[in-house]
């Protein structure tokens, strides 16, 4: 019968409609609406509760293939920081492409702060290998993990550096991460140094890090973009300026709010196949499918 | 410029130390009980400064090696945090501490608190609770392998992915195709693929019995360099020595993505009637058990990476979860000793529970103690 | 002698971090990290065997003209412009870091294939979860369930659909009985990890190394 | 107008993604093609990466520099381990491949097990501590997540038939591992669509808007 041909539609046909479906908001976006969850209000209200002048360590642990997930997040979040004068020493463990991350969203949204100081506002202190090891020794001395910046300046002249030495002068650090790193920052440096720990992730690593955000040993987890345009709509609705940045066309190509009306439509395309799915399949009398 | 200013003006307060003894006696210093010690269970680069604080002003942290001599700005603090450590010491040298404060009369210091010197410790207090989990995992591993070593015998329960291992071999005979064997993507230092390999030996062992062909791609050398020896034991321990090719474990890049392309292009072009995924798996898994899923090929999975296992168990007809992978490892050879492990693992889950439903209990009648007993650090 | 001393080494090096882990002091602290690199160096080095083995696969492949012998020249010649942009600043030492073809080639076409290859897991999830989301049985209908709730979170209509709903549910699903599953299996394979390690360093589990126990 | 260089890139990049992407149609020589590179120019990619950042930094450096100096001739040591592994092709000392392994192995197993222990065991024990008595509807909630781990935690229980109590209670294990999954998989597919709209906005904005100048 021709149900049953339905039931084992060809993956093409679905691959077809997905494409179609992320397609057409790119071309036209739509704009729809979003509404902020708790462990991403976490970050912001951390933030918010920091005066002028401490200090968060934001580490950029992906690279290239998870960048339409994570640069919005990066994007928000350092204009959070530096709106709020907010002190941020920037730094990736990624082996992979992190400080290129890094390098490029600090240079971007650094160029929409006129009175910005590198050096005392904020400061690029580039890639360092060894991951765990490297992360423990920021515990003694940032300084000594990292001697130089990203572009090998010496950072001893630097005043950010001699105010914050180490976990102990850092309020909160950020993680940005792909894989297992933003976990190597609860496991490692908020169990050993009880520094409070956000992190940013793709939304893949997110359900894993809710076990994390239960126990305190992350403050906040932002998941994938809709972490990222939650975190757009908190900036929306508390300031002006974020007002501003986040109506702009040629931010809101970049921004995260744009992607959730991508993510919205083919979410609703794929229930409809389910549900077509399971529609089909008590038709056919519970055809055994493998 | 402010820290410039701060020292030149404690310098001078040092200079005119009589003056000092009045700031204090005119305005009450905003800290009390300052003390200096080393910071215990480090490694010996710091010392600690720890005061009682009324209100929150900034302070200079004065550091000197003689209580009256010149004493020079190590760094900033707030006295609301309560606490400093010291990083930029000399092992072992012994120093005095004060705070200085900028007041509406000048500066004033606290009076000198130490000598305290930084010492390399032997021990890690706040580590306790591990070391003692440590020795009990220790102890249930080694009692237990020597019971089943003694002959007990012991039970352990049918896992149903490694029952359709056999099955899966036996389809892929019978069809005259090809098993796919990846052992993740992790390198050795991974535990899962130490486990990955102990189960491709007993894989290797069956296809060696029935004349099937395997084939093992790789993404990490080192892991290509151990299947390979894992294959060739298996053969010869299945007394096919001779039918063992090196062309069954192959390398192909290092690449995750690369990795996976290459592996699902195979999949595509030999398909293969049984693939196991077992090991550390990232993103790639869906793309391989996807792929191979259209292919038509029987899959059996197996991962501790809890973010991919909603994958595997959507399209893998047989998944091992977790704890089962290690104790597939186990269960398979059907050796005592390692069933042993298998039960001292067990006893630790029991021990856990019973210490999780102990601090439930002792919750409710709002005692904390054991929830503090497991405070990490 | 060839198999206890293997053993030994594993017994004694696989201790040591354990050792480490509790004593802060200097002198064991400083062997660790140092341990730590060394073994980078270890791992850099077995990455010739794997190239070895890639290389020689296809130019056999090449020399017999074997189905898709002409593919097998796209990754040699692949292999080795990358290798050679890649190597060429540290032999002539005339770069510090990696010559600009290198981070060129890498940016326009490794990169973009990375990526792409990476996107192709918007299409198969798709598939997968039309074929899998079945209400065959409980299980499979909790599954069900459970997913497209969290889906239905995830975007803004499941909100205007059940007037703001959704998010909280899917939130709590994520907060409560998905973290305490997932907190049930991280202890379990860590239990299972560790026990897992002390076979290994008791030299209990021998596999990897080829050699099967006595 | 653009710099040629940069829109050969873009070309590049486009016309590999396309490649790439046509492999959901189904196997195919643009496809194969892509794939070749890929696997090739990858493996250069890692060759210069491993050699740049790892055997540069930690060992042609320091070695360069001072040889007995910062105890630098130490490092012969993992590289004579190195070396080892290639023994294996020299059957009358190929045990000493083991070696190497042993050593590695060894080391990394003690380190990932005190992690697992101190970091993982621990703590998420610690965690499941939680009031049940106090604090109203989250009282409820909390013994929802007590209920988990333990059903799972019983799940994985290998020791004991899954009969009778056991039995009921692995299986309500098993249904919030389903839950778990379903869940997990639903809002992971928010991340696989947006790395295909990377790729997609790549293509339109990028590619396509300035070839027909908008």
């Amino acid at each position: 019968m021709n149900l049953k041909k339905l039931l084992y539609i060809d993956r093409r046909i679905i691959y077809l409609v997905v494409a179609i479906g992320a397609l057409i908001p790119i071309i036209r976006p739509i704009g729809l609406p979003v509404e902020p969850t708790d462990p991403v209000i976490g970050l912001f209200d951390k933030l918010e509760s920091l005066s002028p002048g401490d200090a968060v360590i934001i580490s950029y642990d992906y690279g290239p293939s998870s960048e339409p997930e994570l640069n919005p997040m990066s994007s928000a979040i350092l204009r959070h920081c530096f709106h709020r004068e907010i002190k941020v020493l920037i730094m990736a463990v990624f082996p992979l492409g992190g400080v290129n991350m890094a390098i490029r969203e600090v240079e971007r949204i650094t160029s929409e702060f006129e009175d910005l100081e590198y050096g005392v506002d904020y400061v690029n202190l580039g890639y360092k290998d060894g991951g765990q090891a490297a992360m423990k020794a920021l515990a003694v001395s940032i300084r000594d993990v990292f001697p130089a910046d990203v572009d090998g300046n010496d950072i001893s002249a630097m005043p950010i550096i001699n105010e914050i030495r180490n976990y102990d002068d850092v309020e909160v650090v950020i993680s940005l991460a792909t894989g297992i790193i933003g976990e190597w920052w609860a496991d490692l440096v908020n169990a050993q140094f009880s520094v409070p720990v956000a992190v940013g992730c793709t939304a893949v690593s997110a359900p894993k890090y809710y076990a994390f955000l239960r126990s305190g040993q992350m403050i906040a987890v932002l998941g994938g973009l809709k972490g990222a345009s939650e975190y757009e709509e908190l900036l929306r609705r508390n300031f002006v300026w974020a007002r501003k940045v986040y109506s702009d066309p040629a931010e809101m190509k970049l921004a995260a709010t744009t992607g959730m009306d991508v993510q919205a439509i083919v979410h609703v395309i794929i229930i409809v196949f389910i549900i077509f799915g399971n529609i089909m399949y008590f038709a056919t009398g519970k055809e055994k499918g493998r | 410029m402010r820290r410039i200013c701060l020292s030149m003006l404690a310098i001078m307060v040092i200079l005119v130390a009589p003056h000092l003894a009045y700031a204090q006696d005119s305005a009450p210093l905003p800290v009390a009980g300052l003390e200096a010690f080393d910071t215990p269970s480090d490694d010996g680069s710091s010392v600690t400064l720890r005061w009682e604080a009324e209100g929150n002003v900034p302070a200079d942290v004065m550091r000197s090696t003689s209580r009256s001599g010149e004493y020079e700005v190590v760094g900033e603090a707030e006295t609301a945090d309560g606490i400093y450590r010291d990083v930029t010491v000399e092992l072992g040298v012994e120093y005095f501490y004060a705070l200085a404060f900028m007041t509406g009369d000048g500066t004033v210091m606290t009076e000198a608190a130490g000598p305290a010197a930084a010492k390399s410790n032997w021990f890690r207090h706040g580590r306790k609770n591990t070391l003692v989990a440590t020795f009990v995992m220790f102890a249930l591993v080694v009692i237990y392998v020597t019971i089943a070593r003694r002959g007990k015998e012991l039970y352990v329960r049918k896992i149903a992915g490694l029952n359709a291992i056999d099955e899966a071999v036996g389809r892929a005979t019978e069809m005259g195709k090809k098993i796919f064997y990846i052992p993740g993507i992790m390198s050795l230092s991974e535990i899962q693929t130490i486990a990955s390999l102990s189960i491709l030996k007993y894989v290797a062992k069956m296809t060696a019995i029935y004349g099937t062909s395997i084939e093992v791609p790789n993404k990490d050398p080192l892991v290509f360099s151990a299947a390979r020896e894992t294959v060739k034991q298996a053969y010869m321990e299945a007394g096919k020595p001779d039918q063992f090719k090196e062309e069954m474990v192959t390398y192909l890049t290092y690449d995750q993505f690369a990795y996976a392309a290459s592996v699902t292009a195979k999949m595509v072009r030999e398909k293969p009637a049984t693939n196991f995924m077992i090991g550390s798996f990232f993103a790639e898994s869906l793309i391989l058990a996807e792929t191979g899923q259209a292919a038509g090929a029987i899959q059996i999975a197996g991962t501790a990476d809890v973010t991919q296992l909603p994958f595997f168990v959507t399209t893998c007809d047989y998944t091992l979860l977790g704890e089962e992978l290690y104790a597939a490892s186990a269960y398979l050879s059907r050796e005592p000793v390692l069933l042993g492990s298998i039960k001292a693992q067990d006893v630790a889950k029991a021990i856990l529970m019973i210490t999780m439903a102990t601090g439930i209990v002792f919750l409710a009648f709002k005692t904390d103690i054991i929830v503090r007993l497991l405070e990490t650090r | 002698m060839r198999r206890t001393i293997p053993l030994v080494l594993t017994f004694v090096v696989g201790m040591y971090p354990i050792f480490a882990f509790f004593v802060p002091h200097a002198s064991i602290s400083g062997v660790n990290q140092w341990l730590d690199r060394a073994l980078m160096i270890v791992a850099a080095f077995a990455l010739p065997l794997g190239v070895v083995n890639l290389v020689g696969m296809n130019l056999t492949k090449i020399k017999q003209k074997r189905e898709g012998w002409p593919y097998a020249i796209v990754l040699l010649a692949g292999l080795v412009v990358m290798a050679y942009f890649g190597v060429i600043g540290v032999i002539t030492r005339q770069h510090t870091g990696f010559h600009p073809t290198f981070q060129m080639l890498f940016d326009n076409m490794v990169s973009p294939l990375q990526a792409t290859m990476f996107s192709l897991l918007a299409f198969y999830v798709a598939s997968a979860a039309y074929r899998a989301f079945r209400a065959r049985n409980v299980e499979a209908t909790i599954l069900l369930v459970a997913a497209i709730i969290v889906m239905l979170g995830r975007i803004p209509f499941g909100d205007m659909l059940t007037g703001g709903r959704m998010t909280p549910l899917s939130e709590w699903i994520m907060n409560r009985p998905n973290a305490a599953a997932q907190r049930g299996i991280i202890i379990g394979a860590a239990l299972g990890a560790a026990s897992m390690s002390i076979r290994v360093i008791l030299g209990i589990e021998r596999t990897y190394l080829g050699k099967s126990r006595d | 107008m653009q710099p040629l260089g940069l829109s050969i890139g873009v070309w590049v990049n486009a016309l590999l993604t396309l490649c790439i992407l046509s492999f959901l149609y189904k196997d195919n020589p643009f496809f194969r093609f892509a794939e070749s590179l890929f696997a090739g120019m990858s493996l250069g990619y890692y060759i210069g990466i491993v050699t740049v950042q790892t055997l540069q930094p930690n060992l042609i450096r320091p070695l360069g520099e001072t040889f007995f100096g910062n105890h630098n001739y130490l490092l012969l040591i993992p590289m004579a381990l190195g070396i080892m592994l290639y023994f294996r092709y020299i059957p009358r000392i190929s045990w000493l491949s083991r070696i190497a392994l042993a050593v590695y192995i060894g080391y990394y197993v003690g380190v990932l097990m005190m992690q697992k222990i101190h970091g993982q065991v621990i703590p998420q024990t610690r965690d499941t501590i939680m009031p049940v008595t106090t604090g109203g509807i989250d009282a409820l909630w909390n013994l929802v997540v007590i209920i988990g781990v333990f059903s799972v935690l019983v799940y994985f229980y290998f020791s004991v038939e899954h009969k009778g109590v056991v039995g009921k209670v692995s299986r309500v294990g098993i249904w919030f591992l389903m839950i778990s999954f379903g869940a997990s998989f639903g809002y992971t597919i928010m991340a696989r669509i947006s790395l295909l709209m990377g790729r997609f906005s790549f293509l339109v904005n990028n590619w396509i808007r300035p070839m027909f100048g908008s």
